[in-house]
């Protein structure tokens, strides 16, 4: 790996950051609602909808105001909400901020237990093990996440009472009573990486134990604890970075539903109401937002990926 | 042909998928003429009812029966998985085998592109197109397929990549075949059995993205009988009548875990190697 | 006459000063207990805080706590003082005076004079501004400060309701500094006289407020803190409450409200209301514009039903007239009741023997909406007419559709009096007019019963009134909803409002039972 | 542990079969076989003959399907059949130890070198890290690596082929083990470095006289490694003895025909060029193929962007008729320049084919197209899976035409018979067919289109040795009939030898020199194919070469 591969990547960043900035501009553009209205509420006057479209540079060609916002942004302006009046930024990093705990708690738990169920799947392949990891998989991945959040909340909360069914507290404000109010959000958005990713270390893992170095390794009489772990292991786990920075896309999507379930006043809460009160300013910031993260979590895959595997040559 | 199927037959999950699939085929082929009452028909008299004989898995909210609606629904909810997944995949398989065929500069670009969308979840994705185009079924199948058509195009262009190197392909080219024909002949009946396994799995995936769609407002709108706009509209009624929300969420887990299943199966099966 | 008018108005002011204190007589068997938070859960988020610019009700809870108005409205739908002791007008009922409060303070320590209520009465008739009370306050032409504590409003028309109107939940107080110098900045701080101070607030998730010990009543309010927690789920916040996490619901489905009635710890609080879900004709729009055709379609709805099916029995039977027995001066006309026959005969006679099809629009907020949408497209279908059901986000339905459409539903909180309703809604200049029914008549005597002091004929004018709009039909008006919240049993002499926008939880208190949480 | 007169391998009447869905498949028939100390056992058979699983079971190392009959296997005294796993885990890379066949799948790709090493020492003799450290470094000093110690630091892809498999052997014999198993060990490399590591292993084996079972399909290598061999065939063996009179002598007709099948350099199989004054049917000047393309970043970055060359400046004549054999390592270029002439790579310069300029891939038109045709390495890839053989062999005449010579499905018959395969093959798919039969659908399709010139890319590499001389034979015999002009580009300089007019021999894209097949051995040869040639071991004949310490 070389400094023009990070160059290179880097650069791919701000190609999409281009693109997506691009494409969600063009889409608020097309969205039917009127931003003044919107702003002004249905009482507005026609002419101080007029002068707010003038201040707002809503009568600008629209490639002039995709500058006007571009740059905005750059400066790490994003606009002014038309729901609440207030700048879009601050309010959307916040919201970020709760997301992205959400989103590691999720991806830390998901590692804990995907990658344990998808080694024993794989050693115990055909086994009862397997077997029930692969059931649990095929049901994991059948639910939609708002199926699983009110069973979860209906059966844990309602019924046997163990954990709060909603709501979020900052963990800086109450660690242990935030962390109690992420326990269902955190399940509920990591069952279907669960199910996802143990079946990819248990595909992948299945391959690496049948590779030649794995067979050399056993032939050499080393404990089978030492050809699995420094062996097999290491080589199964590589690739799952890859697929978890790309479950990332996935896991953000799910923060959506999932907010919008546990009230938690993250950013995909954020776009959803700005989705439905067509606040325009919000939803370009928070796609541009989610496609940031997105496209920097895979970056750092990427890159540790290549630091990790010595084998491909990057140039 | 009957050789595949013995193949797709031989695994475990290729038998459970071709059953499950097929039971669900039959719903949406038959189960409109099958149902025991009209999917809209209210009864103002047989709310909420349990499950009984009149009515084998009960009645919602207007006292509609749900067994008709769920076998009403299968249409749509199927219907338009398949559907929105088979125009996203074709979609994703035109530009990702054009992309791979037409290589060099256009194929970097294009690919480039498509990572870049990839960057907004596909959730996001559909939510921004259905709020654009309106929220209706319609809209939302677009929708879905809009937001495949990025990581079809990955896959689809992979898979082309790869049968592009075969030395048929080589010997095609070697000995003068034409664009089309190497395209059509040589390579797209070896694309076509991975992405179809791929287009397989996607349907559960497509299932389930339509009821969180409907469940977020933005999917189908009532009085539709859509299992994922039935989950939703029931979770109010959780507490006082829980077969309003059991049966549709039973059944789309039961279709997601049939095209997963039969997904896998083909998998297998489709490898003429083995 | 002129003078027994005034007397009228005058105690009647009185009466409304009494029934301020009602609550305490009514509850307070024991003494309302100082301190403690307070959390309420609340379905929406509060995107707005600015006083004058609010649109939904948690945006007017938020308000209502930390700002006040010249007038409050009592659960009895009847005017109390607020920053206003007293007020009187002439016999005409155009000019009103309003005899304010000494002493008070804003937030920021600035006394509210006069000049501050005769500078926000000017931004909310502003149209500038667009406040959505500029169309609420009634026939406002001039207001004046008399001198630091009175304040003249000149009105343009006779107005018996001033003193409701300008409870308005939009019509508050705040400073004329504040205003001259950027009004905007209310959107993310609060310089009000009400009985709360903001804390904090993130539209999203979470308003905290704090007892303002400056409130004009010494003993008011009682609670230390309040938090206003939001909840998009509506499940959610019910479990929440359930568990004991919240304190308070605002608002309750019908389906929620029967899981909790009964529950352990939990009152559940009702009040008949004339809050309504209605359907709308474009009256100017073909077929729509044929009375035959709305009335037929009136003619198909079961409306025992459709209570059922909308409120779950939470509810009462509509007439298709905005008034019910919730608002004052409300006479009952015959019930109109399910008649397919006579539907099919009129819809023949206005040239649609086989019926028609028409598109009904309905925006998916509140899901009522579509409820309703639904079961009239069942019942319609039996006179032959097919009813197509286009559910479209709000913020569309409101660009594209409303006060535009043909055909679509509405959904309006309980206005504080027929007037309010009438005007808002149904008369050639209403603020909204949706079924631009534009009826001279129907406009006329309105007008008439505004400028009446006397009950009895404002009831005879509204009952007429009412009539004209069972004849027309302009819009579908099948049922009522009673107004449902629930609350935990340790939270104290909180009321549920009919009109759903008003809580006055400055009255509220906990007892001993309710938790101690970390302020 | 073992006295002299005991074997350290002993193998009684052991058979396995595999339990499939379809029933049983058996493997290995009644196996007889002894392996004394110091002794070198060859095992010789062809793909699906049963070597690789006799190893598995004598490394007790067999799939879960396996069913053994009540044979015996025995390390020294050790019934190796009775060990648990836990046991044999002790036994194995202590006791026996196994080589195989390509060091670049047989390493781990993301553990050092070193690592690999000293694992085995840790665990069988007990030493601490560091102490197998320094083992490792001093064991891999002495197999002839000039830096250990780096060496050891080093991950696999950081090492070439031939340094990877030193490592491995070192593991091999790390543990002074009683038996080693060479599982093909030099089959993946380059002529030259398995010539080195041969007389690697041949020293190692001297120094230590530990017993080893050397398992190939190369005749010719195992005649001159081997003191014993043992043919196997379809799970049986069907002769052993010693080598050298196995070789002079054989009994078993399969042996016979193993041997006959082996190429012998000076019985050349085509007649001497009919006449060297026509005119070449190919001019290649200056041919050059690059891969890599500039990025868009290191345009905007104005940095240097260096190629990788396929082939250099190629010059090269081919005459018609003539059989031009094409030799080098992987990697030379071979293949580079055979897709160059038909139009798979870009190139620069000048390809001239019957007087006719090419300069590129536009001017390969279909008179071209026909005139030349390609056969390529793995005929499982170069027919498409899901064509059935009748459309596969239909195209050349589709593409081409010739009216006059019958319907499309009997020039296809026609032209199975000629490649000796029967008419009913026209209705088959590619996989239902062996791998000898798939490369003869790849000739027929090839020489369907009656082309000049047939380049023959590594034909024969992927097929067993009786298969590979029949198909020889058919390609000989079409040379006779159609007077076609072959370019056999091939690593097997033997094969080359024997059926080439004349040789070019080529160097990471360099075109080292062009000598007539017959002078390919002559002294005055360049350095470079001196080497190759010196490498190379001689067919199987009763001349044996001892191994030399390197």
């Amino acid at each position: 790996m070389s400094a023009s591969y990070i160059l290179k990547r880097i650069a791919l960043i701000f190609y999409t950051l281009v693109v997506v900035s691009l494409l969600v501009f063009a889409i608020t553009q097309i969205l039917p609602a009127d931003a003044a209205v919107m702003m002004l509420g249905e009482n507005a006057t026609a002419d101080a909808l007029e002068a707010l479209r003038q201040q707002m540079g809503l009568n600008d060609p629209i490639w002039l105001q995709y500058l006007h916002w571009a740059g905005g942004v750059l400066q790490g302006d994003f606009g002014t909400s038309l729901r609440t009046g207030q700048p879009v930024g601050p309010a959307l990093f916040s919201a970020l901020g709760t997301s992205l705990t959400l989103a590691a708690f999720a991806l830390v738990f998901m590692l804990l237990l995907a990658i344990p169920m998808g080694i024993i799947a794989a050693v115990r392949r055909g086994k009862f093990a397997d077997l029930s990891v692969s059931f649990i998989s095929y049901i994991g991945v059948s639910l939609p996440e708002f199926v699983t959040a009110t069973l979860a909340v209906v059966l844990v909360a309602d019924w046997w009472k163990l954990l709060p069914p909603a709501g979020y507290v900052p963990l800086t404000q109450d660690f242990w009573g935030g962390l109690e109010r992420l326990i269902l959000p955190v399940i509920v958005v990591s069952v279907m990486m669960i199910a996802h990713v143990s079946r990819m270390v248990r595909s992948e893992l299945v391959d690496v134990m049948h590779t030649d170095y794995i067979r050399a390794a056993r032939l050499k009489g080393l404990t089978p604890r030492r050809v699995l772990f420094r062996h097999g292991l290491r080589n199964a786990l590589l690739p799952t970075i890859t697929i978890v920075a790309l479950d990332v896309g996935y896991l953000l999507g799910g923060v959506i539903v999932v907010e919008e379930i546990f009230s938690i006043p993250g950013i995909g809460r954020s776009l959803m109401s700005a989705i439905q009160a067509r606040d325009l300013p919000v939803i370009q910031a928070g796609v541009m937002i989610m496609a940031t993260t997105y496209a920097v979590v895979n970056f750092i895959a990427d890159v540790t990926y290549a630091w990790l595997d010595k084998r491909i040559q990057y140039d | 042909m009957t050789d595949f199927l013995r193949r797709l037959f031989r695994t475990p999950q290729g038998l459970l998928g071709c059953l499950i699939v097929g039971l669900i085929l039959l719903a949406v082929v038959a189960g409109s003429w099958v149902t025991p009452y009209g999917p809209n028909d209210m009864q103002a008299l047989a709310r909420y009812k349990a499950p009984s004989a009149a009515h084998w898995l009960g009645t919602d909210q207007y006292g509609r029966d749900i067994l008709s609606r769920l076998l009403d629904g299968a249409r749509s909810t199927v219907v338009m998985a398949v559907l929105a997944t088979f125009i996203g995949t074709l979609g994703g398989a035109i530009l990702g085998t054009g992309s791979a065929y037409l290589g060099g500069r256009a194929d970097e670009f294009i690919m480039r592109t498509v990572d870049a969308v990839m960057a907004i979840p596909s959730l996001l994705l559909a939510l921004l197109v259905v709020s654009l185009l309106g929220s209706n079924s319609a809209n939302a199948l677009l929708a879905i397929a809009i937001a495949f058509v990025p990581s079809m195009a990955r896959i689809s262009r992979s898979v082309a990549l790869t049968v592009r190197k075969q030395d048929y392909v080589s010997a095609a080219v070697a000995r003068g075949e034409g664009a089309a024909y190497i395209v059509l002949r040589e390579m797209l009946p070896n694309v076509i059995a991975p992405i179809v396994v791929e287009m397989t799995i996607r349907v559960s995936f497509a299932v389930m993205l339509f009821a969180t769609l409907s469940f977020l407002g933005l999917g189908a709108q009532p009085p539709a009988s859509d299992w994922g706009l039935m989950v939703s509209e029931a979770r109010q009624f959780l507490h006082r009548s829980y077969w309003i929300l059991l049966w549709p969420s039973a059944a789309i887990a039961l279709t997601a875990i049939g095209f997963n299943l039969l997904g896998d199966g083909l998998r297998d099966a489709l490898n003429p190697r083995t | 006459m002129s003078i027994s008018r005034r007397a009228f108005l005058r105690s009647s002011a009185a009466v409304a000063a009494l029934s301020l204190a009602l609550p305490e007589f009514a509850f307070a068997q024991t003494k309302a207990e100082a301190g403690g938070t307070l959390r309420v859960a609340v379905d929406q988020a509060i995107s707005v805080i600015h006083p004058l610019l609010t649109r939904v009700n948690p945006e007017y809870l938020a308000v209502e706590l930390l700002y006040s108005g010249l007038t409050r409205l009592g659960v009895n739908m009847q005017p109390e003082p607020d920053l206003a002791t007293s007020w009187e007008s002439n016999d005409d009922l155009t000019e009103w005076t309003f005899t304010l409060r000494e002493g008070v303070k804003f937030h920021d320590g600035s006394p509210c004079t006069a000049a501050d209520a005769v500078a926000s009465f000017e931004a909310i008739l502003n149209p500038e501004m667009a406040s959505p009370a500029r169309n609420n306050v009634g026939p406002i032409d001039k207001i004046e400060a008399v001198d630091d504590t009175t304040v003249r409003f000149t009105l343009s028309t006779p107005y018996a309701d001033l003193p409701v109107a300008l409870s308005y939940n939009n019509a508050r107080i705040i400073p004329a500094a504040v205003i001259s110098s950027d009004f905007q900045s209310l959107r993310s701080k609060a310089v009000g006289t009400g009985p709360f101070k903001l804390v904090s607030y993130e539209p999203d998730r979470l308003l905290v407020v704090e007892r303002n010990p400056d409130f004009y009543d010494p003993e008011r309010p009682y609670l230390d803190r309040i938090e206003l927690h939001v909840f998009p789920d509506l499940g959610a916040q019910i479990s929440s409450l359930i568990s004991g996490d919240i304190d308070m619901v605002s608002t309750v489905a019908p389906n929620d409200f029967m899981r909790l009635e009964g529950q352990d710890g939990i009152d559940t609080l009702r009040a008949a209301s004339g809050q309504f879900c209605n359907v709308n004709f474009g009256t100017d729009i073909a077929p729509f514009n044929d009375v035959r055709v709305r009335k037929a379609l009136a003619l198909t709805i079961d409306r025992d039903a459709m209570v059922d099916f909308m409120t779950e029995g939470f509810g009462t039977k509509g007439n298709d007239t905005p008034l019910n027995e919730s608002y004052p001066f409300f006479k009952a006309l015959p019930q109109r009741e399910k008649n397919i026959e006579e539907a099919k005969k009129l819809l023949a006679e206005a040239g649609f023997p086989d019926g028609f099809t028409a598109e009904l629009v309905a925006s998916d907020r509140p899901a009522i909406r579509t409820q309703l949408a639904v079961a009239l497209k069942e019942m319609a279908k039996e006179a032959g007419i097919t009813i197509n059901v286009n559910t479209m986000p709000h913020a569309t339905y409101l660009d594209q559709v409303w006060t535009k459409g043909a055909f679509y539903v509405g959904f309006y909180n309980m206005q504080p009096t027929p007037d309010g309703i009438l005007k808002l809604l149904f008369t050639s200049d209403a603020a909204w007019n949706e079924t631009r029914w534009n009826n001279k008549t129907f406009d006329d005597l309105v007008a008439k019963a505004r400028a009446v002091a006397d009950p009895a004929e404002r009831t005879e004018l509204y009952t007429q009134a009412q009539q004209l709009m069972h004849d027309e039909v302009p819009s579908l008006i099948p049922a009522f909803f009673d107004v449902l919240g629930a609350k935990r049993s340790w939270v104290q002499d909180y009321q549920i409002h009919p009109r759903a926008s008003v809580f006055r939880l400055d009255y509220a208190w906990l007892n001993t039972e309710a938790p101690t949480r970390k302020g | 542990m073992t006295s002299d007169n005991t074997p350290v391998l002993t193998i009684r009447d052991y058979s396995l079969a595999y339990r499939v869905p379809a029933g049983k498949i058996e493997v290995l028939k009644g196996i007889d076989l002894t392996v004394h100390r110091g002794e070198i056992v060859g095992l010789v058979g062809e793909s699906g003959s049963g070597k690789s699983s006799l190893a598995s079971a004598i490394m007790r190392y067999l799939p879960g399907n396996a069913e053994e009959n009540a044979g015996e296997i025995r390390l020294g005294e050790t019934d190796l059949r009775a060990q648990s796993q836990r046991a044999m885990a002790d036994i194995r890379g202590r006791r026996i130890s196994m080589v195989f066949q390509d060091p670049a799948t047989s390493l781990n790709p993301t553990l050092r070198l070193g690592e690999q090493l000293a694992e085995v020492l840790i665990r069988h003799q007990g030493l601490s890290k560091d102490q197998a450290w320094r083992e490792g470094e001093a064991r891999l000093a002495h197999v002839g690596l000039k830096t250990p110690a780096e060496m050891m630091r080093r991950f696999p892809h950081e090492v070439s082929g031939g340094e990877k498999q030193r490592v491995v052997i070192t593991t091999a014999f790390a543990c002074n083990p009683e038996l080693i198993i060479f599982d093909e060990p030099t089959t993946a490399l380059d002529v030259i470095t398995a010539r080195q590591i041969l007389d690697l292993f041949g020293a190692l084996q001297a120094e230590t006289g530990v017993a080893s079972l050397y398992i190939s399909h190369d005749l010719a290598l195992l005649s001159q490694t081997a003191r014993r061999v043992a043919v196997l065939e379809k799970g049986t063996i069907v002769e052993e003895g010693e080598t050298a009179a196995l070789f002079r002598a054989p009994a078993h007709p399969y042996t016979r025909a193993l041997i006959d099948a082996v190429p012998h350099p000076e019985k050349p199989l085509v007649e001497a060029p009919v006449g060297t004054t026509a005119p070449p049917l190919v001019r290649i000047r200056d041919v050059s193929v690059h891969y890599g393309r500039k990025g868009l970043l290191d345009t905007l970055l104005r940095r240097d962007f260096q190629r990788v060359a396929g082939n250099r400046s190629i010059t090269l004549d081919i005459q018609p008729g003539e059989v031009l054999g094409i030799v080098g390592e992987s990697g030379s270029g071979k293949s580079t320049l055979a897709k160059a002439m038909t139009g798979l790579n870009a190139f620069e310069g000048l390809i001239e084919f019957d007087g006719r300029p090419l300069r590129g891939l536009s001017d390969m038109n279909r008179s071209y197209r026909r005139d030349v045709q390609i056969i390529f390495q793995h005929p499982d890839a170069s027919l498409n899976p899901r064509q059935k053989i009748s459309e596969i062999l239909a195209r050349p005449i589709k593409l081409y035409g010739n009216k006059d010579a019958g319907t499309t499905r009997d020039r296809i018959v026609a032209m199975l018979e000629r490649v000796r395969l029967p008419a009913s093959t026209i209705d088959r798919y590619p996989h239902q067919l062996s791998g000898g039969e798939k490369q003869r659908i790849a000739i027929a399709r090839a020489f369907l289109s009656n082309p000049r010139l047939v380049i023959c890319d590594e034909i024969t590499s992927a097929l067993d040795v009786s298969v590979q001389a029949s198909v020889i034979e058919l390609l000989m015999e079409l040379h006779r009939e159609t007077g076609a002009t072959y370019v056999f580009i091939t690593h097997d300089i033997n094969l080359v030898r024997q059926i080439a007019h004349r040789i070019a021999v080529m160097y990471r894209g360099d075109l080292i020199e062009v000598a007539p097949a017959s002078a390919i051995a002559d002294p005055d040869r360049k350095p470079y194919t001196r080497e190759l040639l010196a490498a190379v071991t001689p067919p199987a004949s009763t001349q044996r070469a001892q191994p030399t310490l390197s």
